[in-house]
Protein backbone atom coordinates (compact mmCIF):
# COMPACT_ATOMS: atom_id res chain seq x y z
CA UNK A 1 0.00 0.00 0.00
CA UNK A 2 1.30 3.39 -0.43
CA UNK A 3 1.52 6.04 2.48
CA UNK A 4 1.51 9.55 2.08
CA UNK A 5 3.73 10.55 5.42
CA UNK A 6 3.62 14.06 6.72
CA UNK A 7 6.25 14.62 9.42
CA UNK A 8 5.71 17.36 12.27
CA UNK A 9 7.80 19.17 14.48
CA UNK A 10 11.57 17.81 15.51
CA UNK A 11 10.81 14.96 13.48
CA UNK A 12 10.64 17.09 9.96
CA UNK A 13 14.62 18.23 11.28
CA UNK A 14 16.03 14.40 11.43
CA UNK A 15 14.35 13.57 8.06
CA UNK A 16 15.07 16.96 6.67
CA UNK A 17 11.34 16.32 5.25
CA UNK A 18 8.20 17.51 5.91
CA UNK A 19 6.44 14.80 3.53
CA UNK A 20 6.82 11.43 1.72
CA UNK A 21 5.61 8.99 -0.28
CA UNK A 22 6.50 5.40 1.00
CA UNK A 23 5.25 2.02 -1.28
CA UNK A 24 4.85 -1.78 -0.31
CA UNK A 25 3.60 -0.95 3.27
CA UNK A 26 1.52 -3.23 4.39
CA UNK A 27 0.70 -2.21 7.79
CA UNK A 28 1.38 0.41 10.71
CA UNK A 29 4.41 -1.51 12.23
CA UNK A 30 6.12 -2.08 8.98
CA UNK A 31 6.13 1.62 8.41
CA UNK A 32 7.79 2.32 11.47
CA UNK A 33 10.63 -0.07 10.75
CA UNK A 34 10.83 0.93 7.57
CA UNK A 35 11.60 4.83 9.11
CA UNK A 36 13.43 3.47 11.93
CA UNK A 37 16.29 1.66 9.40
CA UNK A 38 16.01 4.88 6.99
CA UNK A 39 16.66 7.52 9.88
CA UNK A 40 17.94 5.58 12.76
CA UNK A 41 17.71 8.73 14.77
CA UNK A 42 14.01 8.34 15.27
CA UNK A 43 13.96 5.36 17.33
CA UNK A 44 15.39 7.99 20.22
CA UNK A 45 12.21 10.42 19.34
CA UNK A 46 8.83 10.27 21.06
CA UNK A 47 5.77 10.31 18.73
CA UNK A 48 2.43 9.56 18.61
CA UNK A 49 0.84 8.43 14.51
CA UNK A 50 -2.37 9.78 13.25
CA UNK A 51 -3.89 7.92 10.44
CA UNK A 52 -6.44 10.57 8.67
CA UNK A 53 -6.61 12.63 11.87
CA UNK A 54 -7.60 9.69 14.01
CA UNK A 55 -4.20 8.81 16.48
CA UNK A 56 -3.77 5.14 16.30
CA UNK A 57 -2.13 2.88 19.10
CA UNK A 58 -1.90 -0.62 17.42
CA UNK A 59 -0.80 -1.80 14.65
CA UNK A 60 -3.17 -1.43 11.49
CA UNK A 61 -3.46 -3.08 8.27
CA UNK A 62 -3.29 -0.30 5.47
CA UNK A 63 -5.63 -0.35 2.57
CA UNK A 64 -5.89 1.57 -0.68
CA UNK A 65 -3.83 5.41 -0.21
CA UNK A 66 -3.11 6.41 3.61
CA UNK A 67 -2.56 9.38 4.80
CA UNK A 68 -0.42 8.90 8.17
CA UNK A 69 1.36 12.01 10.12
CA UNK A 70 3.81 11.54 12.66
CA UNK A 71 2.95 13.56 15.83
CA UNK A 72 5.97 14.52 18.50
CA UNK A 73 4.43 15.88 21.78
CA UNK A 74 2.32 18.79 20.97
CA UNK A 75 3.48 22.55 22.13
CA UNK A 76 1.17 24.88 21.17
CA UNK A 77 -0.32 27.61 23.18
CA UNK B 1 -25.66 21.41 19.50
CA UNK B 2 -25.02 19.30 16.55
CA UNK B 3 -25.08 22.04 14.39
CA UNK B 4 -22.25 23.90 15.22
CA UNK B 5 -19.46 23.52 12.90
CA UNK B 6 -15.66 23.42 12.80
CA UNK B 7 -13.91 26.19 12.76
CA UNK B 8 -10.82 27.71 11.32
CA UNK B 9 -8.76 28.29 14.80
CA UNK B 10 -6.00 28.91 12.98
CA UNK B 11 -4.32 33.21 12.30
CA UNK B 12 -1.49 33.54 9.89
CA UNK B 13 1.49 35.51 12.32
CA UNK B 14 0.96 37.49 15.48
CA UNK B 15 -2.75 37.90 16.64
CA UNK B 16 -2.97 42.13 17.04
CA UNK B 17 -4.99 43.67 20.21
CA UNK B 18 -6.95 45.44 17.81
CA UNK B 19 -8.01 42.05 16.70
CA UNK B 20 -9.00 41.14 20.14
CA UNK B 21 -10.59 44.58 20.77
CA UNK B 22 -12.75 44.29 17.65
CA UNK B 23 -14.01 40.50 19.06
CA UNK B 24 -14.68 42.28 22.30
CA UNK B 25 -17.02 44.86 20.53
CA UNK B 26 -19.14 42.70 19.05
CA UNK B 27 -20.39 41.07 22.04
CA UNK B 28 -21.87 44.09 22.98
CA UNK B 29 -24.67 43.25 21.33
CA UNK B 30 -25.38 39.92 23.38
CA UNK B 31 -26.88 41.56 26.61
CA UNK B 32 -27.64 38.31 28.28
CA UNK B 33 -23.98 38.36 29.03
CA UNK B 34 -22.16 39.41 32.84
CA UNK B 35 -18.76 37.99 32.16
CA UNK B 36 -16.00 37.37 29.45
CA UNK B 37 -13.16 35.04 30.48
CA UNK B 38 -9.82 35.94 28.28
CA UNK B 39 -6.54 34.07 28.27
CA UNK B 40 -3.61 35.18 25.93
CA UNK B 41 -0.48 33.72 25.28
CA UNK B 42 2.17 35.85 24.63
CA UNK B 43 5.79 34.63 23.09
CA UNK B 44 8.44 34.82 26.17
CA UNK B 45 11.59 35.29 25.48
CA UNK B 46 12.76 32.39 27.82
CA UNK B 47 16.69 32.06 28.14
CA UNK B 48 17.76 28.37 27.80
CA UNK B 49 21.20 27.05 27.71
CA UNK B 50 20.85 27.24 24.22
CA UNK B 51 20.56 30.69 24.21
CA UNK B 52 17.50 33.73 24.34
CA UNK B 53 14.51 32.82 22.32
CA UNK B 54 13.74 35.81 19.94
CA UNK B 55 10.39 33.99 18.35
CA UNK B 56 8.62 31.19 17.90
CA UNK B 57 7.70 29.88 14.33
CA UNK B 58 4.07 27.60 14.61
CA UNK B 59 3.27 24.70 12.67
CA UNK B 60 -0.03 22.59 12.51
CA UNK B 61 -1.53 19.63 11.66
CA UNK B 62 -4.45 21.89 10.78
CA UNK B 63 -7.19 19.44 9.83
CA UNK B 64 -6.79 17.15 12.94
CA UNK B 65 -7.15 20.57 15.33
CA UNK B 66 -9.44 21.46 13.80
CA UNK B 67 -11.53 18.60 14.29
CA UNK B 68 -9.74 18.33 17.37
CA UNK B 69 -10.92 21.72 18.85
CA UNK B 70 -14.59 21.16 17.92
CA UNK B 71 -14.96 18.28 19.73
CA UNK B 72 -13.40 20.28 22.95
CA UNK B 73 -15.65 23.21 21.91
CA UNK B 74 -18.49 20.55 22.00
CA UNK B 75 -17.28 19.01 25.20
CA UNK B 76 -17.07 22.65 26.82
CA UNK B 77 -20.36 23.53 25.89
CA UNK B 78 -22.03 20.46 27.17
CA UNK B 79 -20.44 20.84 30.08
CA UNK B 80 -20.60 24.49 30.73
CA UNK B 81 -23.51 27.28 30.67
CA UNK B 82 -21.64 29.42 28.35
CA UNK B 83 -23.08 31.99 25.47
CA UNK B 84 -20.23 31.57 23.57
CA UNK B 85 -16.66 30.52 23.20
CA UNK B 86 -13.84 32.02 20.63
CA UNK B 87 -10.29 30.36 20.36
CA UNK B 88 -7.48 31.59 17.85
CA UNK B 89 -3.83 30.29 17.34
CA UNK B 90 -0.89 31.48 14.86
CA UNK B 91 0.67 30.27 12.93
CA UNK B 92 3.99 30.81 11.18
CA UNK B 93 6.11 33.70 13.01
CA UNK B 94 5.61 35.20 16.39
CA UNK B 95 8.09 37.50 17.43
CA UNK B 96 9.03 37.34 21.81
CA UNK B 97 6.01 39.98 22.95
CA UNK B 98 3.63 39.38 20.52
CA UNK B 99 0.54 37.17 21.30
CA UNK B 100 0.05 33.53 19.54
CA UNK B 101 -3.08 32.37 21.50
CA UNK B 102 -6.47 33.84 21.83
CA UNK B 103 -9.18 32.53 24.20
CA UNK B 104 -12.36 34.01 24.81
CA UNK B 105 -15.30 32.59 26.63
CA UNK B 106 -18.12 34.47 27.69
CA UNK B 107 -21.36 33.78 30.05
CA UNK B 108 -23.98 34.88 32.76
CA UNK B 109 -22.03 34.71 35.17
CA UNK B 110 -18.62 34.97 35.72
CA UNK B 111 -17.80 31.75 37.24
CA UNK B 112 -18.49 29.84 34.48
CA UNK B 113 -16.66 31.77 32.22
CA UNK B 114 -13.24 31.61 34.41
CA UNK B 115 -13.64 27.94 34.18
CA UNK B 116 -14.66 27.39 30.65
CA UNK B 117 -11.72 29.45 29.84
CA UNK B 118 -8.91 27.59 31.92
CA UNK B 119 -10.38 24.51 30.66
CA UNK B 120 -9.88 25.37 27.12
CA UNK B 121 -6.79 26.55 27.35
CA UNK B 122 -5.28 23.30 29.16
CA UNK B 123 -6.87 21.20 26.84
CA UNK B 124 -5.82 23.07 23.61
CA UNK B 125 -2.42 22.96 25.00
CA UNK B 126 -2.50 19.12 25.36
CA UNK B 127 -4.57 17.96 22.64
CA UNK B 128 -4.01 20.60 19.48
CA UNK B 129 -1.11 19.23 17.52
CA UNK B 130 0.35 22.35 17.12
CA UNK B 131 4.46 22.85 17.39
CA UNK B 132 6.11 25.06 18.48
CA UNK B 133 10.03 26.08 16.67
CA UNK B 134 11.77 28.43 19.22
CA UNK B 135 14.15 30.59 17.12
CA UNK B 136 17.05 31.91 19.19
CA UNK B 137 19.25 35.35 18.59
CA UNK B 138 21.92 33.73 16.99
CA UNK B 139 19.30 31.71 14.85
CA UNK B 140 19.56 28.23 15.57
CA UNK B 141 16.52 26.54 16.66
CA UNK B 142 15.08 23.98 19.27
CA UNK B 143 11.71 22.51 19.94
CA UNK B 144 8.93 24.13 22.38
CA UNK B 145 8.32 21.80 25.10
CA UNK B 146 4.94 22.18 26.99
CA UNK B 147 4.82 21.38 30.89
CA UNK C 1 7.09 46.02 47.39
CA UNK C 2 6.02 48.59 49.25
CA UNK C 3 7.29 50.82 46.93
CA UNK C 4 3.95 50.52 45.14
CA UNK C 5 1.15 53.17 45.22
CA UNK C 6 -2.36 53.24 45.74
CA UNK C 7 -3.85 53.49 42.08
CA UNK C 8 -7.17 55.33 40.81
CA UNK C 9 -9.01 52.10 39.37
CA UNK C 10 -12.16 54.34 38.32
CA UNK C 11 -12.92 54.65 34.94
CA UNK C 12 -15.66 57.42 34.28
CA UNK C 13 -18.53 55.69 32.02
CA UNK C 14 -18.17 52.30 30.01
CA UNK C 15 -14.54 51.23 29.58
CA UNK C 16 -13.96 50.94 25.73
CA UNK C 17 -12.84 47.85 23.87
CA UNK C 18 -10.07 50.43 22.24
CA UNK C 19 -8.97 51.06 25.94
CA UNK C 20 -8.20 47.49 26.68
CA UNK C 21 -6.50 46.54 23.41
CA UNK C 22 -4.00 49.72 24.02
CA UNK C 23 -3.79 47.97 27.88
CA UNK C 24 -2.41 44.64 26.14
CA UNK C 25 -0.55 46.17 23.16
CA UNK C 26 1.83 48.01 26.38
CA UNK C 27 2.75 44.39 27.62
CA UNK C 28 4.53 43.49 24.39
CA UNK C 29 7.71 45.08 25.95
CA UNK C 30 7.73 42.70 28.66
CA UNK C 31 9.25 39.69 27.11
CA UNK C 32 9.46 37.89 30.21
CA UNK C 33 5.30 37.56 30.39
CA UNK C 34 4.03 34.03 28.96
CA UNK C 35 0.35 34.45 29.73
CA UNK C 36 -1.98 37.01 30.12
CA UNK C 37 -5.59 36.72 31.84
CA UNK C 38 -8.42 39.41 32.24
CA UNK C 39 -11.99 39.72 32.89
CA UNK C 40 -14.31 41.80 31.76
CA UNK C 41 -17.42 42.44 33.51
CA UNK C 42 -20.55 43.47 30.90
CA UNK C 43 -23.76 44.64 32.32
CA UNK C 44 -26.03 42.46 31.56
CA UNK C 45 -29.98 42.91 30.93
CA UNK C 46 -31.49 40.84 33.64
CA UNK C 47 -35.21 40.51 33.75
CA UNK C 48 -36.29 40.93 37.30
CA UNK C 49 -39.94 41.04 38.71
CA UNK C 50 -39.35 45.03 38.44
CA UNK C 51 -38.61 44.61 34.50
CA UNK C 52 -35.48 44.69 32.81
CA UNK C 53 -32.30 46.69 33.34
CA UNK C 54 -31.44 49.08 30.43
CA UNK C 55 -27.99 50.18 32.23
CA UNK C 56 -26.15 50.26 35.83
CA UNK C 57 -25.51 53.77 37.40
CA UNK C 58 -22.39 52.54 39.54
CA UNK C 59 -21.44 54.88 42.43
CA UNK C 60 -18.28 54.20 44.63
CA UNK C 61 -16.80 55.41 48.19
CA UNK C 62 -13.62 56.28 45.95
CA UNK C 63 -11.04 57.04 48.56
CA UNK C 64 -12.18 53.68 50.23
CA UNK C 65 -12.76 51.92 47.13
CA UNK C 66 -8.61 52.90 46.08
CA UNK C 67 -6.90 52.29 49.67
CA UNK C 68 -8.93 48.67 49.84
CA UNK C 69 -7.62 47.42 46.03
CA UNK C 70 -3.93 48.83 47.13
CA UNK C 71 -4.38 46.21 50.11
CA UNK C 72 -6.06 43.70 48.04
CA UNK C 73 -2.78 43.96 45.33
CA UNK C 74 -0.14 43.86 48.15
CA UNK C 75 -1.77 40.49 48.42
CA UNK C 76 -2.10 39.06 45.08
CA UNK C 77 1.29 39.97 44.52
CA UNK C 78 3.14 38.30 47.38
CA UNK C 79 0.77 35.46 46.91
CA UNK C 80 1.61 35.11 42.58
CA UNK C 81 4.59 35.41 41.40
CA UNK C 82 2.77 37.66 38.71
CA UNK C 83 4.57 40.36 36.80
CA UNK C 84 1.96 43.11 36.81
CA UNK C 85 -2.04 43.55 37.13
CA UNK C 86 -4.48 46.27 36.25
CA UNK C 87 -7.97 46.58 37.60
CA UNK C 88 -10.37 49.47 36.01
CA UNK C 89 -14.17 49.92 37.60
CA UNK C 90 -16.72 52.00 35.62
CA UNK C 91 -18.46 54.90 37.80
CA UNK C 92 -21.81 56.18 36.46
CA UNK C 93 -23.67 55.16 33.77
CA UNK C 94 -22.86 51.93 31.57
CA UNK C 95 -25.80 50.68 29.49
CA UNK C 96 -26.75 46.73 29.02
CA UNK C 97 -23.88 45.66 26.62
CA UNK C 98 -21.11 47.59 27.50
CA UNK C 99 -18.01 46.90 29.83
CA UNK C 100 -18.20 48.10 33.52
CA UNK C 101 -15.25 45.77 34.44
CA UNK C 102 -11.29 44.97 33.53
CA UNK C 103 -8.72 43.01 35.48
CA UNK C 104 -6.30 41.96 33.94
CA UNK C 105 -3.19 40.38 35.11
CA UNK C 106 0.39 38.45 33.68
CA UNK C 107 2.79 36.43 34.72
CA UNK C 108 5.82 34.02 33.22
CA UNK C 109 3.52 30.93 33.37
CA UNK C 110 -0.46 30.50 32.48
CA UNK C 111 -1.70 29.17 36.09
CA UNK C 112 -0.26 32.09 38.00
CA UNK C 113 -2.04 34.61 35.80
CA UNK C 114 -5.24 33.11 35.69
CA UNK C 115 -5.58 32.44 39.81
CA UNK C 116 -4.65 35.79 40.39
CA UNK C 117 -7.44 37.27 38.33
CA UNK C 118 -9.79 35.15 39.50
CA UNK C 119 -8.87 36.06 43.04
CA UNK C 120 -8.90 39.69 42.15
CA UNK C 121 -12.45 39.57 40.66
CA UNK C 122 -14.06 37.78 43.70
CA UNK C 123 -11.94 39.85 46.39
CA UNK C 124 -12.98 43.12 44.90
CA UNK C 125 -16.46 42.08 44.13
CA UNK C 126 -16.66 41.29 48.00
CA UNK C 127 -14.71 43.80 49.34
CA UNK C 128 -14.83 47.14 46.99
CA UNK C 129 -17.45 49.68 48.52
CA UNK C 130 -18.98 50.10 44.67
CA UNK C 131 -22.71 50.29 44.33
CA UNK C 132 -24.83 49.25 41.11
CA UNK C 133 -28.12 51.37 40.56
CA UNK C 134 -29.88 49.08 37.93
CA UNK C 135 -32.07 51.52 36.08
CA UNK C 136 -35.04 49.47 34.57
CA UNK C 137 -36.79 50.07 31.22
CA UNK C 138 -39.24 52.36 32.98
CA UNK C 139 -36.75 54.21 33.83
CA UNK C 140 -37.67 53.01 37.88
CA UNK C 141 -34.28 51.76 39.35
CA UNK C 142 -33.54 49.50 41.72
CA UNK C 143 -30.27 48.49 43.70
CA UNK C 144 -27.84 45.65 42.15
CA UNK C 145 -27.60 42.61 44.39
CA UNK C 146 -24.07 40.58 44.25
CA UNK C 147 -24.74 37.19 44.96
CA UNK D 1 -18.64 66.20 67.74
CA UNK D 2 -19.94 66.87 64.58
CA UNK D 3 -19.94 64.50 62.37
CA UNK D 4 -19.78 64.61 57.99
CA UNK D 5 -22.00 61.65 57.14
CA UNK D 6 -22.06 60.08 53.63
CA UNK D 7 -24.74 57.80 53.03
CA UNK D 8 -24.31 54.99 50.02
CA UNK D 9 -27.07 53.18 48.00
CA UNK D 10 -30.10 52.72 48.73
CA UNK D 11 -29.38 54.35 51.84
CA UNK D 12 -29.45 57.45 49.51
CA UNK D 13 -33.05 56.98 48.71
CA UNK D 14 -34.37 55.87 52.04
CA UNK D 15 -32.65 59.47 53.36
CA UNK D 16 -33.01 61.70 50.09
CA UNK D 17 -29.74 62.54 50.57
CA UNK D 18 -25.93 61.71 49.88
CA UNK D 19 -24.19 63.89 52.47
CA UNK D 20 -25.40 64.93 55.87
CA UNK D 21 -23.72 67.13 59.07
CA UNK D 22 -24.95 66.06 62.53
CA UNK D 23 -23.98 67.95 65.49
CA UNK D 24 -23.52 66.93 69.38
CA UNK D 25 -22.75 63.19 68.36
CA UNK D 26 -20.65 61.41 71.03
CA UNK D 27 -19.94 57.98 69.69
CA UNK D 28 -21.06 55.98 66.59
CA UNK D 29 -24.63 54.04 69.03
CA UNK D 30 -25.77 57.66 69.30
CA UNK D 31 -25.53 58.23 65.77
CA UNK D 32 -27.11 55.10 64.87
CA UNK D 33 -30.06 56.15 67.13
CA UNK D 34 -30.14 59.38 66.15
CA UNK D 35 -30.63 57.99 62.56
CA UNK D 36 -32.60 55.43 62.92
CA UNK D 37 -35.28 58.05 64.86
CA UNK D 38 -35.20 60.78 61.50
CA UNK D 39 -35.49 57.57 59.43
CA UNK D 40 -37.09 54.46 60.67
CA UNK D 41 -36.64 52.80 57.87
CA UNK D 42 -33.00 52.37 58.31
CA UNK D 43 -33.66 49.88 60.41
CA UNK D 44 -34.66 47.47 57.75
CA UNK D 45 -31.65 48.13 56.31
CA UNK D 46 -28.43 46.39 56.63
CA UNK D 47 -25.27 48.49 56.47
CA UNK D 48 -21.22 48.96 57.64
CA UNK D 49 -20.30 52.14 59.18
CA UNK D 50 -16.72 53.27 58.31
CA UNK D 51 -15.13 55.79 60.17
CA UNK D 52 -12.63 57.45 57.82
CA UNK D 53 -12.32 54.81 55.27
CA UNK D 54 -11.54 52.31 58.15
CA UNK D 55 -14.74 49.99 58.63
CA UNK D 56 -15.87 49.89 62.73
CA UNK D 57 -18.04 47.51 64.15
CA UNK D 58 -17.61 48.21 67.67
CA UNK D 59 -19.20 51.58 69.50
CA UNK D 60 -16.85 54.17 69.49
CA UNK D 61 -16.30 57.51 70.91
CA UNK D 62 -16.26 60.57 68.51
CA UNK D 63 -13.13 63.08 68.86
CA UNK D 64 -13.16 66.41 66.90
CA UNK D 65 -14.42 66.13 62.90
CA UNK D 66 -15.34 62.88 61.84
CA UNK D 67 -15.70 61.57 58.81
CA UNK D 68 -18.72 58.62 58.41
CA UNK D 69 -19.62 57.04 55.83
CA UNK D 70 -22.69 54.19 55.95
CA UNK D 71 -22.05 51.18 53.36
CA UNK D 72 -25.45 49.27 52.40
CA UNK D 73 -24.03 45.54 51.04
CA UNK D 74 -21.62 46.15 47.98
CA UNK D 75 -22.49 45.46 44.44
CA UNK D 76 -19.16 46.60 42.43
CA UNK D 77 -18.07 44.76 39.15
Amino acid sequence: MRVHLTLFGQLSDITGKREMILDDIPDTATLLETLNTMYPQMANTKFAMALNTKVIKENTILHGDNNIALLPPFSGG
Amino acid sequence: MSERKPKNIFHQGPIPATFIAESIQKHSTQIGIGGHSIFLGQVRADVGENGKVKAIDFTAFEEMAIEKMHSIREDIFSKYPITCMHVHHSLGEVLAGEICLFVFSSSAHRKEAMEACNEIVERLKAELPIWGREILEDDSHQWKVNK
